[in-house]
């Protein structure tokens, strides 16, 4: 399938964003309706260790205890609308006939009765592991020793065929070098692994995904990069983190943004995955929904943005929580209590048409938390949208254009604005601006410039990207 | 204030509740399950309708008719049996049974003082909170419940100490002993009573709930066997006097106790 | 010490009152105030089950591991001020030297540290469980067997002298009675066991805790119907628990105010505990800060009105959690980041002017969702209020008339407006305002008249209340 | 969009890291640990401002004056040991440590060509990351601060099955073995490992780590000794190549890793 790039916006300013509304709607599941007027709380979980001991061990797990614990839950408080999202663990995508099939279906069949009972809208994104090791081959024939790019496909099918109502997956194309970027805090080396080999990952992987949706009349949701920019946010962490400076992980994200987009350009209709805080800016330029986690996703990551990433979500999310009991009910009970609350409050400020003034609280609590905030400020994300879409058919010079927008409008507050940063961040902000700057404008000479000088890092193989 | 008026809470909240209430009124279901034996259908009714200040007279009148054991059996349980139903399926609410407990154990009392040898209970049961713990309202429930269940119910009250357990345990040989723990510093009592009740050589299924206390943990000391909710007693008993051992209880939990 | 019983209201009208905001602010800890334009976060938490095993292993726990990751998250995401409560478990207060001492004294130890390393805000509130059993004596000398009622005021004493900043306690008086009440639905004894007894021992204990706080220079913060209201509430449960009726819930709740300000009328400064959700309605009286919990304490109990509780709180707590790992960190240092950054919303808020319209939105969203958070709604709460203050000089009427404008409230509503009740809840209500129309006007004939009806109630001794 | 103006951020948030900017530089804690003789200064410094470039120079002129060895002992690792002073306190941040560790390395792998005998190394770590699990940044940093710290590793790499690790140890009789999982579905390898291990005889300490382990999931089975940070690894296996046991590692786990 062909991939439509996008070269303008969907949104003709920034202030038309809002949560609980996108441009393009979608419809799935069980009477469930994203973006279009309303927030939807979406719950995650894991399973206990031990849970995966055979397949029927994992399937009561998912089904018996979590997806009931969570359904009775929804009901206890008068949600009207939840989603679930089911990671898949390694062994669901190792052995889908086997591991994979018995938990999807039994969690639509209950999905189905509660539907039925009580008329709550209901749907479910299973996220199929991307197990892909780049060491063993990321393309189909290549990993000899255990088979995974064969595998992810068939989990997809699966998963497919047996009650997904969305499909997405945190792709990993490109990491091996991201990995090394951040560790070195080369920003060159990033805009490589993730803006310009992620995406051609993507532009493989992603109109596979679409053709298994459309043959099963389910939906593509989307990817994020997970992979990428989280762990460089994860690992810039918080005031008492000293490994990498967030200046760094406001850039990666900005660069990332570029390429989670390709999975929408390859027809994906959204809502995308909660776990890549880029969806700000794909949202401005697409106008699909987009699923985020914030204060609510505590059980899950610390991050420095709680409140702003709720600005424009469609659905509101607890990343994942391991599944145990706490005094309050079992912990997937006790989050989703959270993050529902969260999305009454957003939907009753939509129906008090006040949503506007409580997207913009939301924001102004984080905007000069840290860099990795302040870019995805609603207006912010908008203008590294808008940098994107002005170079939309050029993976490489999008991706760059991202970066260096974040890059400069972090320089520019910091300068005379509210934002303050540590004189590391500074000197990295410096350093990014310098070595992005100094990058070719061609895409040809970029990549033969990076194939040459990244050769030797560990794991990488320009053969998964047949470069 | 701000005004409501715009808002439309069909998004924002759903009284599931409301909408699933019950189209059956008691009357419908207990006409089904009472007795068809006038006098004890009215017996059954007054406990199914809590009419305690009746249970007496018509109890009375029944010993005309009835043994006090037939009566406890075919009419004060089977009321009680409605009553469970009626729970159950969320027409009546906790305190009816409270209420009709009551009520059944009033006639209860009243059969047993007409009858020659004490009533044939089910078994015995010994209950206790934690030490330290104050949490009584769960142990409470189940009390009841067990009781009206048939089962004779050896209260030992709240913030018992682990020896008064044991000693207690040991003079009473009942069939199973219940712990109730609200608080993760006080449940920690559990495997205290269990380990010193196997030093005597006792080996009873204890059946241990309460808020903090939960399935995992209640596994990890020998005789331990979890009970969420009140309701659940009964079952377990039930099985316990059947000479089911804690270990089978475990195995058997899911569906002893009615899916997960 | 004297009782300064409440005639009047402080707030002229409901809508003076919001978030973050009190008549009498509090200063006390290492540089925290409250209620003076800011909400702080409250932070609690419960130790891992073994933990008790000896004062070595409590104290480890509790300031080596809970304070210090609260601390460390703190300072990770920027919060400029928290507090924390410690809730004391039954070996603390069963023998205080021993075990209360050193975790007192641990935890303000390392709190001192961060405080003048960072500058961060904090403070503790110690809350002395109450062991005292009805069965045994509510008073000094009474209790052979356990000397409860010593021992709890010894471990005021004990808290005070080594650390604390703010004493709190939930007492136990008229519990037998309460318990009774939920169990048969009977509304006069709750009014009796709440009402009447709960606040005589509250009489008794309170001016005594005033007299050690002074004594220390600390507070004494507040009590709340934790032991009665609470577990009303509790039982009504949501949608799907069909214990008790949620219209008995919210009358008790409204009766238990009366009490709960019997704290204050004895000199307590607040702010009062979190666990109460009586706040807005003693707020209303006293114009003291209150401590509020709702979808921030998902980890300790799945309320009604996680959103609607939050409109007047000055302090924003979790109510308790369980101290254990989870992805995001240990588990009290998740739910520190849910309240810290609900209370950053808020505090955005008020800078932004915006802090009422705010309150308007978490009201609204539960507004209707059931009668607890009904009579709550700060308008609502402050008519409750009124009733109490008309008949301030006699704890039975104010009590009273509480439950019977609670009763009316709903009544009105669910007749004329959006509060909808199922036919039980709808049964109940009449009954309880059959119930209380048919009290007595005069304190002592209701006394009388309920010596005698409930002198059966197990464990119920009138000589705890010097009756 | 809403006017911040009115908005005092100290209300709303504290940039608590920015307020503890270390006043001190790289400089002057270099100064006050580096090495008096100026050529082993020299390289010494290479390594802490990670001149790369210079190290191989650098190194090459000190064989005029020093052995391999002391180039190594004695310049080379006191550069590092003043990186792990500056990251330590939060002056230096992690991709420091590496790129100084990738200097460090380059003079190591010189010196090592001109020694007769192979460089004596502290000591042999096998490091994994389990079966099914692709997260192995934590290993890496590990691997290098192990590696910097003088200990040679078997690095096994991501996704490795149990039995291929038996195997590894096995051949290679390392003193220590290191685990990675970051996912609850993952870790469960790690018992098995240690069962398998003892099988087999072998009882070394089995170093256990990654987001979601947690201590006392790591002490409920044998051999399991939990790491926090990367940083914990060298402390950790010092002991262990003193000869400390898996459960004299436990005992003093706390001491050892410096605080809870
Ligand atoms: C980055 C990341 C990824 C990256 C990993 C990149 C990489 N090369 O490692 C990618 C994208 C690949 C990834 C994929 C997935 N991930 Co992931 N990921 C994360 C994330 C955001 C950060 C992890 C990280 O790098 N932390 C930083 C490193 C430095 O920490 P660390 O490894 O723990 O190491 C530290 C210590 O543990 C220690 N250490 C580690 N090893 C050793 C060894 C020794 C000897 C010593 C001394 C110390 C030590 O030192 C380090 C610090 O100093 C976490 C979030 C979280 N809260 O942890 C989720 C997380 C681990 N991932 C999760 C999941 C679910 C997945 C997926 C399954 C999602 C999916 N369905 O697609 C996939 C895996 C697919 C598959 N094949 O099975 C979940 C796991 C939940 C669970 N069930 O347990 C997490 C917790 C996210 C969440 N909250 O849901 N993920
Ligand atoms: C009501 C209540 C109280 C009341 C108790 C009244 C009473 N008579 O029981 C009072 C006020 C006394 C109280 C006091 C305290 N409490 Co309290 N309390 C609660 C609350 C709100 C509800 C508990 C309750 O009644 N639940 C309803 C009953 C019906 O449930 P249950 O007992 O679990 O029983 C059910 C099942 O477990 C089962 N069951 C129970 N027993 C049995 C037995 C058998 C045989 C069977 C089959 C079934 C069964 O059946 C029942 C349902 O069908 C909980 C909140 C919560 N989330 O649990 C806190 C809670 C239990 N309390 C807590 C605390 C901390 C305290 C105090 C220590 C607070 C303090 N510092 O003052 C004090 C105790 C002081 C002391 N002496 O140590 C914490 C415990 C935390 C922890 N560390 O574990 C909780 C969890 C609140 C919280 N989230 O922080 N509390």
């Amino acid at each position: 399938m062909a991939i439509k790039r996008y070269t303008k916006m969907e949104y003709g300013s920034p202030d038309e964003m809002v949560f609980g509304e996108s441009k393009y709607p979608v419809s799935y599941g069980l009477g469930q309706t994203v973006g279009a007027g309303m927030v939807v709380p979406e719950i995650n979980f894991a399973p206990r260790p031990g849970a995966e001991k055979n397949p029927e061990t994992l399937r009561r797990e998912y089904v018996d205890y979590i997806t009931k614990d969570i359904l009775d839950r929804a009901i206890t408080l008068g949600f009207p609308a939840i989603q679930l999202e089911n990671e898949h663990i390694f062994q669901m995508v190792n052995d889908p006939e086997k591991f994979e099939k018995p938990v999807v279906a039994g969690q639509k069949e209950l999905m189905q009765k509660y539907h039925d009972e009580y008329g709550i809208a209901l749907s479910i994104r299973h996220t199929i592991a991307d197990p892909r090791l780049a060491e063993e081959g990321l393309r189909p024939g290549m990993d000899k020793k255990h088979n995974y790019p064969e595998k992810t496909l068939e989990a997809f099918e699966v998963a497919a065929a047996n009650g997904a109502d969305l499909l997405s997956v945190e792709t990993m194309g490109g990491k091996e070098v991201a990995d090394y970027a951040i560790l070195h805090q080369d920003i060159r080396a990033w805009l490589f692994g993730i803006g310009y080999l992620g995406s051609l990952d993507m532009e493989w992987l992603w109109p596979q995904i679409v053709e298994i949706a459309k043959k099963n009349k389910i939906r593509a949701g989307g990817d994020t990069n997970c992979a990428g920019a989280n762990t460089s946010m994860f690992m810039a962490g918080g005031y008492l983190d000293k490994d990498i400076p967030r200046t760094f992980s406001a850039v990666t994200r900005a660069i990332a943004s570029a390429r989670t987009l390709v999975a929408w350009e390859a027809g994906a209709t959204g809502p995308d995955k909660d776990c890549g805080y880029e969806g700000p800016i794909v949202k401005s330029i697409a106008g699909k929904p987009c699923a985020q986690e914030g204060k609510g996703a505590q059980c899950a990551h610390a991050d420095l943005m709680g409140n702003l990433i709720a600005q424009v979500c469609d659905l509101w999310s607890n990343e994942s929580v391991e599944y145990h009991p706490e005094f309050g009910g079992s912990s997937v009970q006790c989050w989703l209590g959270n993050i529902g609350y969260e999305a009454a409050l957003m939907n009753t400020a939509k129906q008090l048409k006040q949503d506007k003034l409580l997207r913009d609280i939301y924001m102004a609590t984080d905007r000069y938390r840290c860099p990795e905030a302040f870019i995805l400020a609603y207006d912010n994300a908008y203008k590294i949208g808008q940098s994107i879409v002005e170079n939309g058919n050029d993976i490489y010079l999008r991706a760059k254009a991202a970066g260096m927008t974040a890059a400069r409008l972090i320089e520019d507050e910091s300068k005379a604005g509210k934002l303050k940063l540590s004189k590391h961040e500074q000197d990295m902000l410096r350093k990014i601006i310098t070595d992005l700057s100094a990058l070719p404008d061609e895409q040809g000479k970029f990549v033969d410039q990076c194939l040459k000088t990244y050769k030797d890092i560990p794991m990488f193989n320009p053969r998964n990207y047949d470069l | 204030m701000i005004d409501l008026k715009s808002v439309n809470y069909d998004r924002v909240l759903r009284r599931y509740d409301i909408q699933m209430e019950a189209k059956e009124t008691p009357e419908d279901i207990a006409s089904k399950m009472v007795p068809q034996d006038p006098v004890l259908k009215k017996i059954a009714e007054d406990v199914v309708f809590m009419r305690y200040k009746n249970v007496q007279d018509d109890v009375s009148a029944a010993f005309q008719n009835f043994s006090p054991e037939e009566i406890i059996d075919k009419g004060l349980v089977k009321g009680m049996d409605v009553v469970s139903e009626l729970y159950g399926r969320g027409i009546y609410y906790l305190p009816h049974v409270m209420v009709a407990a009551d009520a059944m154990d009033r006639g209860v009392k009243l059969c047993e003082s007409k009858m020659t040898g004490a009533r044939e209970m089910k078994g015995k049961v010994v209950m206790h909170v934690a030490e330290g713990d104050p949490h009584d309202i769960g142990k409470n429930i189940a009390a009841v419940l067990l009781k009206s269940n048939g089962f004779s119910i050896i209260d030992m009250g709240r913030d018992v100490a682990v020896e008064d357990v044991v000693m207690t345990v040991e003079s009473e040989k009942p069939q199973m002993v219940t712990g109730t723990a609200l608080m993760t510093t006080t449940m920690s009592a559990f495997p205290k009573v269990a380990d010193r009740l196997q030093e005597k050589g006792i080996n009873i299924p204890f059946i241990c709930a309460g808020g903090a206390v939960n399935r995992a943990y209640v596994e990890s000391y020998p005789m331990g066997v979890f009970a969420e909710k009140a309701a659940q007693g009964p079952s377990i008993a039930n099985k316990a006097v059947e000479g089911w051992d804690w270990r089978k209880l475990r195995e058997n939990w899911d569906k002893l106790v009615g899916g997960a």
